[in-house]
């Protein structure tokens, strides 16, 4: 447009005041975090190789529980949306639980199933060899399990925003409800669907509990930042800060420069 | 309550390992001395720590490591109230059929030990340094509960955790001593602070730790004496 | 393959027998409220019937406790009053979404789009989003949209309503020589009269739901039998008994006409069949009348009077009238159109 | 409408499938976890005094964070989404941050700003005398830093994906962005609203290392199911299990009797 | 207070000048994509002028580089072409939503809102949501929301666009009553002419973004200037150079009028005063004619001719022609009207 600033009007300060007390909120903390850092110490710690590989690990690991969970998560939010299910309201209810459930707690049921002597567990190590606790695999699983509600509860909460005419549409140009949903469902709630992919992958990232229980903590293999980072918060507290630091100025340097490319503006 | 003298509180930081023990001895102290309540904060030695150097209300802090100890600033005169030794658990029935200090070396074996940074990883090195054994672990636990968790539901065939907590596990857990463990001991430092709001009372319950009557249930939980 | 369904329901309290045959148009006319949006998101699958059927040739598609066959699977293409296009497409792929839809290859299902974006005039538009479209332009997108996927069953609510004049024209006319063509059959909603005249083979009129008149366009334009059908193509309607040429109007008046009849009649007549005087004229069919409007057209000028009636005048005709005044009107026995009310 | 079954055909295998196993991974764990609960335990654990404390604590906490998230987070979701700021791509990675944060550091952070000797405590101090560390009050502010960018997050989403049209109605009739806002905008993105209180409460209500660090762990003030939980864990892990099942089973309860209430089928 | 505004936007090329006074009511027509949803739009504030200017009064609303009034803090009332309405509140909600906005107690604006509902028929409709409604009363609701505030602009988006023929016979007087009476400025957008000459006391015609013409809406229908106003007033429109009473068309045809004139002129005149028949005729102003299409209306049939002309027939006319074969055309001059062209 011309140069000028027209908006709609001022904003208006009983949605602005509490807006900045908020933000400040969230954001204070992070001040004080930054104002104890020993920025001294930063470039020595951050070229340490057990800080880079975890923080290599904690980015794959994020991103793929984050594809786990896009890849399963969006089609269950879908059928929470739109099937006709006897018993959604239990299924939603039950799909919140890993968010209630203390993550150590959540490992250690991780580990009744998918453990050495978990039913899962014993199946898929007979049948393909494969053992989740103590690998790479074991620390995506767990950080898929729970971050997942995070996506299926922000995408359920998009899909049913969304004007179901548009379906009906699609239904009568001839289109199954499965291209209905890859080319007009999901297309036109996609600002959702990135918002709820944000907050999986950075709660997969910042993923503590769940992982070291049902995951351990090895170096190179299941030590991830936030690992990392309690560790060194038992012998070194100024040592946990810088790695915090480091895991947020990843997160924000990631996310600021992705976000946006998704949505826009 | 009294109805004499207003109740005086005396608040306790304590290391979580210690939350049975403590709670009992509290409850004594607080029989054997009306108008006192002492209020327990349990949580792990480090948060601790750093919730006294920001300035937490705390008149008592006992710790499950010297090193955090160490970080308060604040502590008068921290004395060993008491030690634990390590132990080597295994799951009920010894599926991997652990016999001694010699099979954390075994990379065929799934291993739990602390990590280094905590206190039960520190000592767990020195045992088996002195037990001339290069571990071969599966995973460095973040605590000791994390590692007998790991036992308890069969996922590692041996760990190496603490006395107390073999004892606290019950029957799904079995110990097997080992000669090394004496040079293993982890000390528990306990002090009062030094800004402590009720000084007099904290100096009382510190005693009381120390008396007889307070190594007694510390014995009994499994932990020996300094 | 012919339609024939009944579609009863009670949202609109709809009770609508309709049957199509290959290559015919109905058209379904009716005011705001009628249900005609309802009967065709029926057809189309989009709303379960309560009651009656809907058959395509052999096929049931909708019939009541057992059988219904969804919106994707029934050949059929719909056009809705808002156009409902996806806004996240451009407007080619709007169009060759069915056609992708039916597993038609996309660079095929790309340049058949692009020919019926060419039909409609809007090629041009083919990469823009729906969102910088004008109305008008976003109806002959989906115009386009239906049309492309040339389906059996052919569902058209207001398919013209957002077009402006000059278009109108242009998009009627060819959408009158694709439906002439178009080999299934062909639903169309509309409450334009002249849409009805042009496009419709046979006309469905219905008000709350239930059917009041059905025929061939220029049949039911001519013979009326409702107000609000008279009032749609321009007529004025009056009811009353015949007797030979002597009509009893139901207000009691007395009228001759030129046609012979007996029982229950309509009489119907064009506004510009009306003259208006200050005084009682001499001929039979006058009355007097009270202005209740006044409507300035290009070339007339409407005047509303009692009774629901209406009078066309011209410039001059209305240049000798005092509107405010006691007036007079009459018609010419000549001009009646008399037939039996049904 | 009539008994009839009449859905728009059948649900795609290609979404039903993995909304199954996505459904699977996330209940099969808790599954687990119920054929271990030891039930017989259940009754007396439940009336224990501890307990009964802890978890009522829990939901007056959980719930008062979700009220200050709610306040202070929709406004913010809504400058975030509408307002024409600059930087707003770095205000929205920062307020993604406490998500990627490990909470325990999370804890300190807040600590450094709001404890007794951090800028913002200090001043708390002297002009309110309030001290927020190991109050009740301290639960709820370290609960709501870390479950608020989770509403803040999907608020926002739901916003963009809004029509800004109907918007553009509500000015034309003279309504102030502020009564645009609360009489048309907030009603339109409600089920958005919704999904990100239920992920904010549930995130509360499960919080445990930024409150355990800020609030500490006084029965009765600050200690919370899950801090419960942990300290059960330390002594006998079959009661944790006891406990996360309760705190599970309430957690269910409210959800599928509250969510559905506000939001409808 | 008077609106005088000078619309400049790079959307749509548009580039107009309106002026309206108080009480007045200005119609603009033109075709679809023309630009008229876009000035709107900058005459409410939704979207930023890139030149010109907007005042109301002494007040400036927008004049680019500096002054820009935000939509809420204009007294305009403005019917979308979509309606818009919140589906979240009731009918009547909605239509109290803009007098709650300006302060009204919540039980005045109530009873207001139902007046006003009252007003385009829809009372008994106040309690439901406007999905349940049907998209011509959802249009009534949208009219009554605009209107309810009073205000000293009103913006009017094609607002019986979507209404059927009866019912805006009925809402088009209303409309036409209440602007009568509305002491503001009223805009309104439409392609229909007959709500242009219904409701309009001066016309604008824009296309492209430019205005074509403008005036009286009675001169503008008899001296159309361009062929989309000639087909939107349903007139015939040539051009020609006119010496006395002999007129040399663009094509070279030479015509008869019984009007002197001289220089660039338009020549209109009506579709029933074009003759069909197989041979030449003997008088003047006749030439050789092609079909290119035949519409059939409700008492006439109309033929689409060759040069952008149409002829309307009568059924007993049509009966003696065989349109496919040769046919020649001629009008009388005296049914000819001609005019300067500008
Ligand atoms: N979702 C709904 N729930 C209940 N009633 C509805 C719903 N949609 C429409 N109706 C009602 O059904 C009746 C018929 O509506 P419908 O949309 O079929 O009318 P229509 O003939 O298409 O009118 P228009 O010409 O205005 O589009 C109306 O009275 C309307 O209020
Ligand atoms: N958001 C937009 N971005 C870019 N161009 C747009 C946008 N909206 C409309 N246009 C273009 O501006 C032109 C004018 O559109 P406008 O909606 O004003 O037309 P209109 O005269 O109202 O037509 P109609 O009668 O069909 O409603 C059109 O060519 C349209 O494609
Ligand atoms: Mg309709
Ligand atoms: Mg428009």
């Amino acid at each position: 447009m011309n140069g000028r600033r027209v908006s709609r009007g001022r904003l208006p300060a009983v949605l602005v005041l509490p807006a900045l007390v908020g933000l400040a909120f969230l954001v204070l903390p992070l001040v004080g975090l930054l104002l104890r850092t020993p920025w001294a110490e930063l470039p020595t710690r951050l070229f340490s190789t057990g800080v880079g590989e975890a923080l290599q690990l904690s980015l794959l690991c994020a991103s793929l529980a984050t594809v786990v969970c896009v890849v399963l998560g969006v089609p269950l939010a879908w059928v929470l949306a739109r099937g006709e299910l006897p018993g959604r309201r239990l299924i939603r209810a039950l799909v919140t639980v890993p968010l209630v459930l203390p993550p150590v707690v959540g490992g250690v049921a991780l580990l009744l199933v998918l453990g050495r002597r978990g039913p899962v567990g014993e199946l898929l190590d007979s049948w393909f060899g494969v053992s989740l606790p103590f690998t790479t695999a074991g620390v995506v699983v767990a950080e898929a399990f729970v971050a997942m509600p995070f996506l299926v509860i922000s995408v359920e909460g998009a899909l049913r925003a969304a004007d179901p005419r548009i379906e009906e549409a699609a239904a009568t140009l001839g289109a199954s409800r499965w291209l209905t949903f890859r080319r007009v469902t999901l297309p036109s709630v996609m600002p959702g669907v990135v918002a709820g992919t944000v907050l999986c992958w950075a709660r997969a990232l910042g993923e503590f509990g769940a992982t070291i229980t049902f995951a351990g903590n090895f170096p190179g293999e299941t030590t991830t930042m936030p690992l990392a980072v309690y560790l060194a918060l038992e012998s070194d507290p100024q040592a946990a800060i810088v790695l915090s630091v480091v895991l947020l100025a990843v997160s924000v340097a990631v996310l600021a420069s992705l976000r946006d490319r998704w949505v826009g503006g | 309550s009294s109805s004499q003298e207003p109740t005086r509180t005396v608040t306790v930081f304590a290391a979580a390992s210690l939350t049975e023990v403590f709670t009992a001895i509290g409850k004594d102290f607080e029989a054997a001395n009306p108008g006192v309540r002492i209020t327990f904060n349990f949580a792990g030695s480090s948060a601790l720590a750093q919730q006294i150097n920001q300035g937490a209300p705390a008149d008592v802090f006992a710790s499950a490591a010297p090193a955090n100890m160490k970080q308060v600033t604040d502590a008068l005169a921290p004395v060993t109230f008491t030690r634990n030794q390590l132990e080597i658990a295994v799951p009920k029935g010894n599926p991997g059929k652990i016999t001694g200090l010699a099979d954390f070396g075994d990379a065929n074996r799934k291993i739990a030990l602390c990590a280094e940074q905590v206190p039960c990883g520190a000592a767990a090195k020195k045992a088996l340094a002195a037990a001339g054994v290069t571990g071969a672990p599966d995973t460095l636990e973040q605590d000791v509960k994390a590692a007998l968790t790991k036992v308890r539901l069969g996922e590692v065939d041996a760990a190496l955790v603490y006395r107390t907590d073999v004892k606290a596990a019950g029957a799904e857990v079995e110990g097997i001593d080992f000669p090394e463990a004496a040079s293993a001991v982890n000390d528990y430092p306990i002090a009062v602070l030094g800004k402590a709001p009720n000084a007099a009372d904290a100096k009382r319950f510190v005693d009381f730790v120390l008396s007889d009557r307070g190594k007694t249930a510390l014995t009994n939980a499994g932990f020996t004496a300094p | 393959m012919s339609l024939d369904a009944l579609l009863q329901m009670d949202r609109a309290c709809l009770d609508l027998p309709l049957t199509v045959e290959p290559g015919e148009v109905v058209v379904v006319l009716g005011p705001n409220g009628a249900g005609k949006t309802t009967a065709l998101r029926a057809l189309a699958g989009l709303l379960p019937l309560q009651g009656g059927h809907i058959r395509l040739g052999n096929h049931v598609w909708d019939a009541p406790p057992k059988e219904f066959v969804p919106p994707q699977q029934r050949p059929v293409g719909m056009v809705f009053q808002d156009y409902l296009l996806f806004q996240h497409m451009s407007v080619l792929e709007n169009v060759a979404f069915g056609l992708r839809a039916r597993g038609i290859p996309r660079h095929t299902a790309r340049s058949r789009a692009l020919t019926w974006l060419e039909t409609v005039g809007l090629a041009d538009r083919a990469r823009e989003r729906p969102s910088a479209l004008s109305g008008g332009q976003a109806q002959r997108v989906a115009l386009a949209r239906a049309l492309a996927t040339e389906p059996e069953l052919l569902l058209l609510d207001e398919p013209l309503a957002a077009l402006d004049a000059a278009t109108r024209l242009r998009v009627r006319a060819e959408l009158a020589r694709h439906l002439r063509d178009f080999p299934g059959c062909t639903v169309l909603v509309t409450h334009d009269p002249v849409d009805a005249m042009a496009l419709g083979d046979r006309l469905v009129v219905i008000e709350d739901g239930q059917v009041t008149q059905t025929g061939a366009p220029r049949d039911v334009a001519q013979h009326p039998g409702t107000d609000y059908i008279a009032h749609l193509v321009g007529l004025n309607l009056v009811r009353g008994k015949a007797n030979g040429t002597i009509v009893t109007l139901d207000n009691g008046d007395t009228w001759m006409t030129t046609t012979a009849a007996s029982g229950a009649i309509n009489v119907a007549f064009a506004p510009t069949a009306i003259r208006l005087s200050h005084t009682r004229t001499q001929g039979p069919n006058a009355w007097q009348v009270t202005v209740t409007g006044v409507e300035q057209h290009a070339h007339t000028t409407r005047v509303h009077l009692d009774r629901s009636l209406s009078a066309d005048l011209s410039p001059t005709a209305l240049a000798d009238l005092d509107l405010d005044g006691p007036l007079w009107a009459s018609v010419d026995p000549a001009d009646l159109r008399v037939y039996k009310s049904r």
